[in-house]
């Protein structure tokens, strides 16, 4: 967990309104697949939780979805030679024991982009099945990233390329016969639900990244909490961003 | 290198930045970052006599700025804290263990279990987030006397500072009234009421509906309450509000703080207060001030 | 093309777009960088019985996301208003005629002579500028009824809009007090009281010492204030305090307001007024909002 | 009076301190000497007056000496191509009648600026004089521009270059040998007062421009406002910047 100054190398628009950001640290780091970085824009009070795509060395990648001031403002004023302040690894990243050789793994929306670092992780000595959900043909990006595994299904809620559905139901489809040890899992909250209910009674841990809106980033201020089926309150960005299905009310 | 030690109710700090209550935990995570034992002290989150939940998520939303957040003093209780959190805390820095509560005995309890414990209880009867307690005491002048009689009749080992809300109509009756109740400093200010509407769902961001608003789009209003209430006590007053930097830092300085917190900044900046530090340092130095202690109050109002 | 008339107290503004008082002069100057009459109404500087010279300069400070003004109400008196410049104005837009005063004879006076010839009369009892008057009236409930009653008395044929000041304990109490003493409407916020301190100087930014905050910064307080001053009370609500976009006015409008009025952000983009109704028609058709006045009071708070 | 988007052209600095800023207006402007601009900066709520040197067909040219984070920010972030919004022109500007043909002008500091600009008209016709002060020889800068008149002193605060002292003072040395038809002069106000003091009892109209912090920049607000003699207020903005030296209250 450090503060640093970034450079940025490249900052371009993949897919629509979607944008990569590769920066360069000052010394190599260590990132896991799942954990994230806090980037601060300038100008904005806050800084932007983004996970990480790839970590290779000192380099590393993020991609974001323009969604309201803050990226908008990281897509325009950040090109290639500019100063970031990024704050990271943070959060515990995702959890797959030596084991477990068949890892599926579940996406949709900006919830592609951390899967994407496990994809790279774990297809290296496991089988990993995708399963990647877009809103249509103009949102697919990063094929190449995410085909490193076993298989990769792009579902698109048009139909406009591969599966017409949810990744969801594209995992649903194929869970019977893949039979994975474990499942990873990043979307927005009622594609976290349908795979919680979906998965019920079947006997597959499943891991899910969770979003929240965060102050520090850090574990401090408690402003990102969910709630534990337990009745206690976990920090999302500390204790999370990766959780057992099972231990987090969706 | 100037000497920024100050000394507030008899306890010396070592510089007057601290980080304030409720964005830097109990310090843990921070540290991490950097060694805290650098700081003048760590206002801790607000505790309570028993373990609370807090409030919905989103519970931050962000403006032009400055923040909203709606905490909703969740936190551990008093016995956590002094069993897994104080310990290490003393070791580092100055602790500034920040009190919450629903009741009048909910402050006693607390003020009663940390007495002799911390180097200083700061009283939060100011902040907006919860219903019942938090609001009303921190308005009206009565009130403010009556709670921090009682919490200081409960902790007679310990300073207590009573931090007070900018949500009132005059902050030289609630400082003053803080002093006759017993207060031996004061610290302001805490956040400021505010509503952050999503338009297209036509609801407000936070769940809570409201939050308190804190950042440096706030700074001014609390460098004049600040001002306003170093002149009207004669106890030590401790300024925040907005501070971003060691020039913002000054500016209460010379209103009139004998110390500073810094909030909202550690989000924006997570290495803000030894900054702040290193740039009071700069500034005495290039301005041939010896002791920063010496800059208190030293605002001349033009004729 | 959404229709973005509203009407208020029975005058019809065609849009709810009016450049807030003291930003704005008496339209002149805008109009040589655009046709004023492109406005729903403009709040004029505010206007005394006779001639006041104002405060010492500077009269401006800047600090992050908000200014601070202390203009100390400087005008023309108001028969050189009536003479000179109002003729002209009538002859654009709708007209808010701001009025300022220092005993409650000089608010009866204005409100006597401009009884009539205005669209709207704004008492401005919330200055934080002027020592004696503007303080005084606006911060008490009962003096709030007590001028707006006197006023109301001298003003039968025009509507009378008392504007509110944010540096108080209650805005529901006060907004209550004015509707109370025959307010037609309100208007929220005026600025907030602050200090700006030049730390090499180590004096007060501007001459006057205190200015009032104005600007995005202090926008979701002044969005929870209209709020409250519109769900406290019957007569319509103009909201204001750091609007810079169509986005930013929807805010006040969800929160209750039936117009908005734009100050500081006339200062950062001149234009300011313009783009803003523009914004707010594009929004309107993009989310097939047929009638602005529909979006008045629909925000839904959370559960 | 026209708000532009301006493209920058060009955005150097020239001497200690001290930029140069070159933007191009859509169309082509007409700028008296001694009017000025105001500036937007990005996230600054005021905009930032600045005199006009130089203005060619549709090209302005500003100089501006480093002073808080308004113009600090000028200089970082507005590099060529970038976007600028500027309001111009602004105010009087200089007044000289047509009889009058011997033009002194005195100026210190960044008052210099607006200066550079009546040099550049006046000389064309008339006979310009030019007094300058410095700090010292860093701060020197567009001798070029103020070498157009018949003469040009540059006087500095150490006598680093040229005129030892001020340049009211060196300027005053000459008085009597050039009998100037009219001076005008810009600079901090302990200058104009001891220019006022030096030219007292000589027949000499002396033209002086102000500055003042401003809120609107075009008459509006009644932010900038000085004394004036008779008693009333004027608008530095709008009724100024340039007024009679008898006329207002130094
Ligand atoms: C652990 C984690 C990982 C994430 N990874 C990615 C990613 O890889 N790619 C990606 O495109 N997005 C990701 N997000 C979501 C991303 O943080 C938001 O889209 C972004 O913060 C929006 O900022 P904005 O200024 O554009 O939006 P605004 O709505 O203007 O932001 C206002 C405030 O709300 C916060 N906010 C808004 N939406 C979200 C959200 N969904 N989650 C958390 N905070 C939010 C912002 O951070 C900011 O503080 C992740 C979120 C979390 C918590
Ligand atoms: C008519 C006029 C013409 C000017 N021409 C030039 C010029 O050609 N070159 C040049 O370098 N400077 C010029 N100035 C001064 C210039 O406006 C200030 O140096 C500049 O605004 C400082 O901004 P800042 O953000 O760096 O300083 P800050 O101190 O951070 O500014 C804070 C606020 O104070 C205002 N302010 C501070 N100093 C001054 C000042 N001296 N005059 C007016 N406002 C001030 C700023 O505009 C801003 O609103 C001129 C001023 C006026 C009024
Ligand atoms: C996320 C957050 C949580 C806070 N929690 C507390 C708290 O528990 N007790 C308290 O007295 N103040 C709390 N505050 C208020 C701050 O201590 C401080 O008074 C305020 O934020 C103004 O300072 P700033 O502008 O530097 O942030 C909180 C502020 C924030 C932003
Ligand atoms: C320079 C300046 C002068 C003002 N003069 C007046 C005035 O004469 N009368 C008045 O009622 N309000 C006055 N105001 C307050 C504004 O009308 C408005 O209430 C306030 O600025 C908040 O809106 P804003 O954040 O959009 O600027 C003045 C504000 C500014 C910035
Ligand atoms: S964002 Fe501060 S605790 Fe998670
Ligand atoms: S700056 Fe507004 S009148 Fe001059």
């Amino acid at each position: 967990m450090r503060e640093i100054r970034a450079l940025v190398l490249e900052n371009r628009r993949i897919a629509d309104e979607i944008y990569s950001l590769t920066f360069a640290a000052d010394e190599e780091l260590s990132v896991r697949p799942g954990q994230f970085c806090m980037i601060g824009v300038g100008g904005f009070p806050l800084r932007r939780p983004i996970a990480v795509c790839k970590a290779e060395g000192e380099r590393v990648t993020v991609c974001y979805r323009l969604k309201g001031n803050g990226t908008r403002a990281l897509a325009r004023e950040y090109k290639t030679g500019e100063k970031l302040s990024v704050l990271l690894p943070l959060g515990n990243g995702f959890y797959v024991a030596d084991s477990e050789k068949k890892v599926a793994v579940v996406g949709g929306g900006v919830g592609i982009f951390p899967l994407i670092a496990a994809i790279r992780a774990y297809s290296k000595n496991k089988q990993v099945y995708a399963y990647m959900g877009f809103r249509n043909r103009s949102a697919v990006c990063m094929e190449y990233e995410m085909a490193r595994g076993e298989k990769l299904v792009i579902a698109t809620d048009d139909g406009s390329v591969g599966f017409h559905g949810t990744s969801v139901q594209a995992f649903m489809q194929d869970v019977d016969e893949i039979r994975p040890d474990v499942v990873l899992a990043c979307g927005p909250t009622p594609m976290l639900r349908a795979l919680k209910t979906a998965v019920k009674g079947r006997d597959i841990p499943v891991y899910v990244s969770l979003e929240e809106r965060m102050g520090c980033g850090i574990g401090a201020c408690l402003v990102c909490v969910c709630d534990k089926t337990d009745g206690a309150h976990a920090r999302v960005c500390k204790d999370g961003p990766v959780f057992e299905i099972g231990d987090v009310v969706l | 290198m100037a000497d920024l030690s100050v000394t507030l109710c008899g306890v010396r700090l070592k510089n007057p930045v601290i980080p304030a209550s409720g964005t830097f935990g109990f310090g843990r995570e921070f540290d991490e970052i950097y060694d805290i034992s650098c700081l003048g002290g760590v206002a801790t989150k607000g505790i309570a006599l028993v373990p609370w939940g807090g409030n919905p998520v989103p519970r931050i939303a962000e403006s032009r700025g400055v923040i909203l957040n709606a905490v909703g003093l969740q936190n551990p209780g008093v016995e956590k804290f002094v069993a897994e959190d104080l310990p290490w805390l003393k070791s580092k820095t100055r602790v500034i263990a920040n009190v919450v509560g629903r009741t009048m005995e909910d402050y006693e309890g607390v003020c009663a279990r940390l007495n002799g414990l911390v180097d200083f209880l700061e009283l939060n009867i100011s902040c907006p987030n919860v219903r019942c307690g938090g609001m009303a005491f921190g308005i009206r002048p009565e009130n403010i006397e009556e709670v921090t009689a009682r919490a200081k009749a409960k902790c007679p080992d310990t300073p207590l500072i009573v931090k007070l809300s900018p949500n009132v109509e005059s902050i030289p009756a609630n400082a003053q009234a803080a002093q006759r109740g017993g207060a031996d400093a004061l610290s302001l200010v805490n956040t400021f009421t505010g509503l952050a509407i999503d338009i297209e769902r036509r609801r407000p961001v936070l769940a809570n509906n409201t939050g308190g608003v804190s950042g440096a789009g706030i700074r001014p209003i609390a460098v004049r309450m600040v001002y306003e209430a170093a002149h009207a006590v004669s106890i030590p007053v401790i300024g925040m509000g907005g501070i971003t930097c060691a020039e913002d830092a000054l500016e209460f300085i010379m209103a009139g703080a004998s110390a500073v917190q810094v909030g909202t900044q550690n989000f924006t900046d997570t290495r803000a207060c030894p900054k702040i530090i290193a740039g009071l340092n700069e500034w005495c130095d290039s301005h041939r001030v010896a002791r920063i202690a010496d800059l208190t109050g030293t605002l001349q109002m033009n004729g």
